[in-house]
């Protein structure tokens, strides 16, 4: 069993009559890198604010490093947290930035110092000591901030959307090197975002929250590939996964999806329990996992599409197809274009295609 | 003993009484005590807050001046003030104080609380010679002939009667007024008795009809301090002003003289009656040992004759010793004197009506005096029910 | 490759656009004299003026001696200019027996200005701040109360605070003064500051919360360091409220310790035959002296501060 | 995942945020004692007959029915009214109208808005009194103007009765507007450019663009604006008695000034706190909603 | 011959001593999608204003349907604008803000009820009419702001980022949106980005600036698969193309690009002019480019790298590798997984490589 970091148990949260929490569960292990992915609004900042201790919990506890801090003040807690605003004192120059929280400590000077020097040379922002956060660039600010957890030495960092204020590039850049740093360091990470490459690329497991309940906690690969239930789904993946309503039909020994008048043979789908004939269903297939051929005149009718509008990206090219009168996208890798209105035969890869039940929404 | 510094709060602020209160002073500083003067301008409506705030806030002057009558009772029955019996006893003040009225009211439940400096009268009206002379009509000798004589000062472009916008000017203007045409005993019956049956009668729309002649004659007198109205006299602007004799010090002080620049008539020359009213000092009863004993000092000091004739001499005002001798007094003064020996007087209203019912009354009549719709009628069923209502 | 069929392409564009008809080229000329122009800076000098006409009639009187006075026009400049008003109104104008004119109540107005400035600042920024970050239940119900009373007229309330004064026994005292003026600038002082604190970054505040900094600390270390506008806003409301003030001064403390304003008050309201219109002009002035030298000194900061404090969308 | 460390309970409700409610008490002391304390203690003693000290000996609604019966009192209220409106009107007119010729980026701005602003610096007895010599009918305006020619001009505001409220309104925009200017602009200095650049494109002239976009979204901005002159509306006092002092006769009187005259002038408290109830009333009635809704309840946090 | 819609001619603009544009020139066909993308503060908004007619210019003219327009007011010019903050006038309701222009340029009522009947429909907003812009989200808000332009019936759209205040998920919707007015309108749309996606996506031709100067104006496959110069392939691609830095050496009838120690043939490279030896040139490979394999024992070693670190993206994976010491990317379709430290051996597609000259920095 691994050493859990960070626990909350039946953790609750209300602003007054509005309840944004309610007795939420989750468990984060040592070194372990979690992402809150959800959308906005959906109750994720709140968690991690209740976890740093910045929010009193209405109900509930929160264990870190198994001791209950539920009513700790936020430096008690061994957080360190960075903000999506960088949060940087402005008055102050970067070097008192990073050893603010450390005098009020009254940690010993040169102490101060040899843990500025460390976080300074990791994220390389020793040029950088002297001046005032007005005087940095958006990234190098971000930089600093997380500069400020690091110097407290703690066992979890909080990220509050950290890189969302950041232009694409820069995005991505601290976005690897978060990562790396996570390598190297190996503390326990929250992470929250609401920018799903984030939170694929850089979760050891993603936790997708809405309106303040996990909907599925899981790797990313597991969140991507099969996701538990139509919200993960769709939230997942951009563009996002097509999804075509239609009901089971067992016949002829295989299985199909009927849609608009298409039949999808989903008799390769790894269901986890068997099928039931005539059950409501929502396919879902991945813009990725449609094959696009020039349109053969022998390949049946029924997976004739037309091109409706190309969005070459460069790397790939994405089609968005009208399928039997339904809009659905297809992304195909390499730079083959196809102008609208070409007509174009699809093949589906039913190993990883999902499939939902209608009304619980929930994976079969 | 030692010199003690007492605060001493006052509104005596305009020229002559400025000059008055410094004789205070000086004969204060030489019992060896000192006078630490407190001076608030603006009038005592100004000033009597203040005055009154420090004295229950806990932290009292050592003397201050108060009209003569009831606007410090309730600081006395609070018990915030000292009784100066055992002072009064010793100068004799029961008689040497004329008219004894004065003393009375400073007497409450027996007991003596503030000393008396002057004596005030109310009925007085001045005139300038120059402007008459200007206008080409004889000086007027009463009030009837003030009026007649009001045309031809108009046309001369003098404004025949100079009425400040002070509220108690207008008030007490109409006080004057009353007691000139109306008589003594009328007046009485009304301040005195509150006699509201009265105050609707006809004598006093007698009054009021007067006082409608004065709001026509006061048309175009604008300014505001009584000073800057008697002013208006003293440089022939008007004609003449209804005011108490402390105008006497703003002529004195601008070099004028009795009879030849100016004319004054006690009574508005109907009806040589004064009220007494005036100023006198309270006292805050002090914790401190030697400022009360200061306060003593400053008593006696202020009744005592040399002070009396000085003080008033500057001020305009009569002392309340009837046995000084005023032989530096001009003819105004005489005059005045003379009506006092006479025993011609009536109480002031200050000592008469209570503070509100006078703030009643100067709300009406400066409304009265500055707006001509109000009818002499209305503004009397108004007085009336001040009168009934006053306590 | 299709690198290059562009160029040819955009020469072609070239040729065509060249046959466009030539027309106005650069910028658009705009006269200096324009309708616009005019109505703009001709209504601002108008206002302008309107504004300062009473600043003027104020100098031009004061230094004129009386003589010119009375014969009238108040707008003409002086003929000949005589700085003894001033003089008088500062050194030898009287009020009752006392003819030091201004100069006694300068340095009283200093003395209750200064400690009542900084007193009714420091309350009401830590009350903002505790408002604005710190909120605790019940806060808000308190802070609603002091905002009514900022409409209470001061006249109501002087019986009361008398009496509370007088309970604690300062009445009379500066230690009285200072706390009336606290009490009184606190409504809108709070109002400034709990909006202004409002308006900084919330992260900022959690930021030095997870850095261990307690209430205090994160008061002087982040946020006094980061309010200089609205401390310059709420110091000019303050200086020239406390420094104007009248009422206060005169019931609530003794005459060694009345403000200027006390001696202007007796200065203009004690009549000495006619009004001396430029002693009294040079007294106002003098009197106004300092609060108008704080605006000219921080006024642009005041705006700053009133837009990040007053005015939240 | 057992022998989690139990302990740090829930503590104390009174004892956390401590420091912040311990630097409240200032505030919480001045709402309550002196705020909330003084009104009822006014409110209570209103129906007293006190006169020069506060006295407890209740008369019923007495003081109101005399207050009621008072021209002054009815005067007073009836200038308030008058004086309320139209320094409203004309406040947020004229400031906004500045603020809009301030904000088309002119030259000498600093200029033009400190010369706007400085009579706020000056004390209303200031103002008041120079206003009173610039509007005496025998040197101020009205006689420089006949001097020139115009020898039947009157411009006399202050000694006319009908008119001498706004006379004091006069005095009055001259020391506030410049500080309405300045709200405004900084209201108008937050609104987005691109609006601007929208009403141009969609060719929306400039007046109008001000008049059905821009006004509506400087609703806070007005809010704010209208709390500041409507608490010194309901105040004005020094500035009556600077100018005037409620004449000529009884025209120019305000509820402030009839609650100082009767409360220290008459010695009649219980008169003055009667008249201070309704003024309070008044307030209450137009700033309580508005205080709840803008600070009380919703938009908590922490 | 196409007809030219826009033509700005010798721009230059100024703030006081500060030139933001210098004597630029750019012609717009007739119902073309002209992107212009920059990095932020380049001065593609100014130019835009400047077309609007919200800016005046310095100097040169700008034309617009072979009308001079430069002095013309805003409204006379013919284009409808779209900002980024929406600039809906917050207290009107939706249909107000479409017809308010109209309604001051005193259009007849039947006339304005149609055009804005006409824009709720194409923009799909007919249920929202009745709303403030407050009750709306942001998606929405963009939509009425594109409508606002709609109803004028104008020749030119101008957009300036009318996408980058809304969410990753609504900004690829509404992208798809825009294409799909501009494939049924036929305007011509000019459209300030600094999202490279939404250039390559939507533009007819992309115009890169960089300081107020274009740097290459081409179609997006042509930008991205032949960039003029260094900055433009830096810029275009995400993540970006990795650059080495060598020099030219021809030997053996080959010529490689040697950088770092490693040789890279780029005999197959379609250079514009010969080759010279010696030269310093910067070798720009993209991360799609680049094919990567378990390290085979019999590659060359030049070619063997390192993965540092892994950015799984669900449809494709991202590899931070170490080559010869030099960090570069590479990015592979699917979802084949390389732990952090597994040598792997590359191999490169010099046929879509870029080769530049280190000096001028321009394309070879
Ligand atoms: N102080 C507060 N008072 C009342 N409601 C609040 C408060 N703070 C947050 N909420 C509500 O709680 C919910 C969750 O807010 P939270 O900030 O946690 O969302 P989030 O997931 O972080 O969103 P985002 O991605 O926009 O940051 C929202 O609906 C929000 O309106
Ligand atoms: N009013 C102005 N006065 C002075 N300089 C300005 C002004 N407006 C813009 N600038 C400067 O002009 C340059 C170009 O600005 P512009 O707004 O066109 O950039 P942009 O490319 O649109 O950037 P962004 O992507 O951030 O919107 C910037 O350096 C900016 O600082
Ligand atoms: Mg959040
Ligand atoms: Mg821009």
């Amino acid at each position: 069993m691994q050493n859990v970091s960070v626990s909350v148990k039946d953790l609750s949260l209300s602003f007054g009559a509005v309840t944004v929490l309610d007795t939420l569960n989750l468990d984060i292990k040592d070194g372990e890198f979690l992402v809150l992915l959800g959308s906005s609004g959906c109750g994720k900042s709140t968690l991690l604010n209740c976890i740093a201790g910045l929010l009193d919990v209405s109900d509930g506890q929160i264990f870190i490093k198994n001791k209950n801090v539920t009513w700790e003040e936020p430096k008690d807690r061994g957080i360190g947290m960075v903000f999506q605003s960088y949060a940087l004192y402005p008055q102050m120059s970067v070097e008192k930035n990073l050893s603010f929280g450390l005098q009020v400590a009254k940690v010993p000077k040169e102490e101060i110092d040899k843990r500025v020097s460390r976080a300074a040379e990791i994220l390389q922002i020793q040029p950088l000591l002297k001046r005032k956060p007005s005087e940095l660039s958006g990234g190098q600010r971000q930089r600093v901030a997380i500069g400020r957890a690091l110097v407290r030495d703690v066992d979890v960092f909080l990220f509050d959307e950290p890189l969302s204020n950041l232009d694409a590039k820069l995005r991505s850049e601290l976005r690897v090197e978060i990562k790396r740093l996570h390598q190297s360091l190996k503390n326990t990470m929250i992470y929250v975002t609401h920018d799903q490459i984030e939170a694929l690329t850089l979760a050891d497991r993603i936790a997708v929250m809405k309106s303040g309940v996990i909907q599925q906690l899981a790797d990313p690969m597991t969140i991507y590939n099969a996701p538990e239930n139509l919200f993960v789904a769709g939230f997942i993946g951009s563009p996002s996964m097509n999804f075509f309503r239609g009901e089971l039909q067992l016949r002829d020994q295989r299985a199909y999806v009927h849609a608009n008048g298409v039949d999808f043979d989903v008799s390769a789908y790894p269901s986890r329990a068997p099928f039931v004939h005539g059950q409501k269903v929502v396919l879902g297939l991945r813009p990725e996992h449609v094959r696009v051929d020039e349109a053969a005149s022998g390949a049946p009718a029924s997976h004739r599409a037309v091109v409706d509008i190309e969005e070459p990206m460069g790397a790939d090219n994405l089609l968005w197809l009208k399928l039997a009168g339904q809009s659905m996208s297809v992304r195909i890798a390499g730079q083959r274009r196809y102008a609208p209105g070409t007509a174009v035969t699809l093949s589906f890869d039913m190993g990883v295609a999902s499939i939902f039940d209608a009304t619980s929404e929930n994976r079969l | 003993a030692n010199a003690v510094d007492l605060e001493v709060t006052h509104w005596w602020t305009s020229g002559g009484e400025a000059a008055a209160v410094a004789e205070l002073a000086k004969a204060f500083d030489a019992t060896g005590n000192h006078w630490v003067d407190g001076a608030i301008a603006g009038s005592g409506g100004t000033a009597r807050p203040i005055m009154i705030s420090r004295i229950t806030g806990g932290d009292p002057m050592g003397a201050t001046q108060f009209n003569h009558g009831r606007q410090a009772e309730e600081l006395v029955q609070a018990g915030l003030m000292r009784d100066l019996t055992d002072v009064a006893t010793l100068e004799k003040w029961k008689d040497i104080i004329k008219p004894v009225s004065l003393l009375d009211s400073c007497t409450i439940d027996g007991k003596i609380y503030c000393a008396p400096v002057n004596i005030h009268s109310w009925q007085w009206l001045w005139l300038s010679n120059a402007a008459f002379k200007t206008a080409g009509v004889e000086v007027p000798k009463n009030w009837d002939e003030f009026v007649a004589a009001a045309p031809a000062l108009e046309k001369a472009g003098i404004v025949p009667l100079a009425v400040g916008g002070q509220p108690w000017q207008a008030a007490g203007a109409f006080d004057v007024l009353m007691v000139a045409i109306a008589g003594k005993d009328t007046f009485q019956k009304v301040f005195g008795d509150k006699d509201e049956e009265v105050a609707a009668g006809p004598e006093i729309a007698k009054v009021f009809k007067a006082a409608d002649d004065a709001r026509r004659m006061s048309k175009g007198s604008n300014v505001q301090d009584w000073n800057q109205a008697t002013n208006m006299v003293i440089t022939g602007k008007a004609g003449g002003q209804i005011m108490g004799d402390w105008a006497q010090g703003e002529f004195a002080l601008a070099g004028q003289k009795a009879g030849t620049d100016y004319t004054c008539l006690p009574g508005l020359g109907v009806n040589e009656i004064i009220s007494t009213g005036g100023d006198a000092f309270y006292f805050p009863l002090l914790k401190d040992e030697e400022k009360s004993k200061a306060q003593e000092a400053l008593a006696s000091t202020l009744l005592d004759p040399k002070t009396q004739v000085a003080f008033n001499l500057k001020k305009g005002s009569l002392p309340v010793r009837g046995d000084v001798d005023l032989a530096a007094a001009n003819d105004c003064m005489k005059k005045g004197l003379d009506i006092l020996a006479k025993g011609n007087v009536i109480q002031g209203t200050d000592q008469l009506l209570s503070a509100d019912s006078q703030k009643q009354k100067e709300d009406l009549f400066s409304e009265f005096f500055a707006n001509p719709s109000i009818t002499p009628e209305d503004a009397q069923k108004r007085f009336a029910d001040i009168i009934a209502n006053a306590e | 490759m299709v690198a290059f069929n562009s160029v040819t392409e955009e020469a072609a564009l070239q040729a065509q656009t060249n046959r466009v008809v030539a027309g106005p080229r650069g910028a658009k000329p705009r006269r200096a004299l324009s309708g616009r122009n005019i109505m703009i800076y001709g209504t601002l000098i108008v206002v302008a003026l309107y504004y300062l006409l009473p600043l003027y009639v104020m100098v031009m009187t004061s230094l004129k001696g009386m003589p010119e006075i009375r014969l009238g026009n108040i707008f003409a400049p002086p003929v000949e200019i005589t700085f003894e008003p001033w003089a008088k109104a500062w050194a030898s104008a009287c009020t009752g027996l006392n003819c030091d004119g201004l100069s006694r109540g300068f340095w009283n107005s200093v003395r209750i200005t200064v400690p009542s400035t900084i007193v009714s600042i420091a309350i009401a920024s830590v009350n903002g701040y505790a408002l604005a970050n710190w909120r605790f239940k019940g806060a808000e119900l308190f802070f609603t109360i002091l905002i009514v009373g900022a409409f209470i007229p001061y006249q109501v309330m002087i019986y009361p605070i008398v009496i509370v004064l007088r309970e604690m026994g300062i009445y009379g005292t500066l230690t009285g003064l200072i706390l009336v003026h606290t009490i009184f600038g606190m409504p809108i002082l709070t109002l400034l500051f709990r909006n202004y604190f409002a308006g900084l970054p919330e992260e900022l505040f959690k930021a030095a919360r997870v850095d261990g900094a307690g209430f205090w600390t994160i008061y002087f270390k982040i946020m006094l360091p980061m309010s200089l506008p609205i401390f310059v806003v709420a110091m000019i409301l303050q200086v020239t409220g406390i420094w104007n003030d009248f009422l206060f001064g005169v019931v609530f403390t003794r005459p060694e310790y009345y403000p200027m304003t006390v001696q202007l008050n007796n200065i203009v309201n004690s009549v000495q035959g006619v009004k001396e219109y430029n002693v009294n002009m040079a007294a106002t002035i003098l009197t106004g002296a300092v609060p108008l030298f704080v605006y000219f000194v921080s006024g642009r900061l005041f705006v700053r501060g009133i837009a990040a404090g007053a005015v939240k969308g | 995942m057992a022998g989690y460390t139990q302990g740090s309970g829930r503590p104390n409700q009174w004892l956390r945020n401590l420091n912040a409610k311990i630097a409240s008490v200032p505030m919480i002391l001045t709402a309550v004692v002196i705020f909330l304390g003084g009104t009822i203690w006014t409110v209570v003693y209103s129906f007293t007959n006190s006169k020069l000290l506060p006295r407890l000996s209740f008369v019923g609604l007495d003081q109101y029915e005399r207050l009621w019966a008072a021209p002054r009192w009815l005067i007073s209220v009836q200038n308030l009214a008058i004086y309320g409106i139209f320094s409203l009107i004309f406040s947020l007119l004229i400031g906004f109208v500045l603020a809009a010729l301030m904000d088309q980026k002119i030259r000498f701005e600093n200029t033009f808005r400190t010369i706007m602003l400085y009579p706020f610096a000056l004390s209303f007895i200031v103002t008041g009194l120079v206003w009173q010599w610039l509007l005496n009918p025998e040197f101020g305006i009205q006689s420089v103007v006949r001097s020139l020619g115009w020898e039947s001009f009157t411009f006399d505001p202050l000694y006319n009765a009908d008119i001498v409220i706004y006379g004091i309104l006069i005095a009055a925009l001259w020391q506030g507007t410049g500080l309405v200017m300045c709200l405004m602009l900084a209201g108008l200095r937050g609104i987005d450019e691109d609006i601007w650049k929208a009403a141009r494109v969609d060719g929306i002239p400039m007046w109008k663009t001000y008049i059905f976009v821009v006004i509506p979204m400087m609703r806070g901005v007005f809010i704010t604006t209208l709390v500041i002159i409507a608490s010194g509306i309901v105040k004005v006092y020094d500035l009556v008695v600077a100018q005037t002092s409620g004449g000529p006769g009884i025209a120019s009187e305000v509820p402030a000034k009839y609650v100082y005259d009767y409360m220290f002038q008459a010695q009649n408290l219980g008169q003055g706190f009667a008249a201070s109830t309704m003024m309070l009333i008044t307030v209450a009635i137009i700033i309580v909603p508005w205080a709840y809704l803008e600070f009380g309840g919703g938009r908590k946090r922490v």
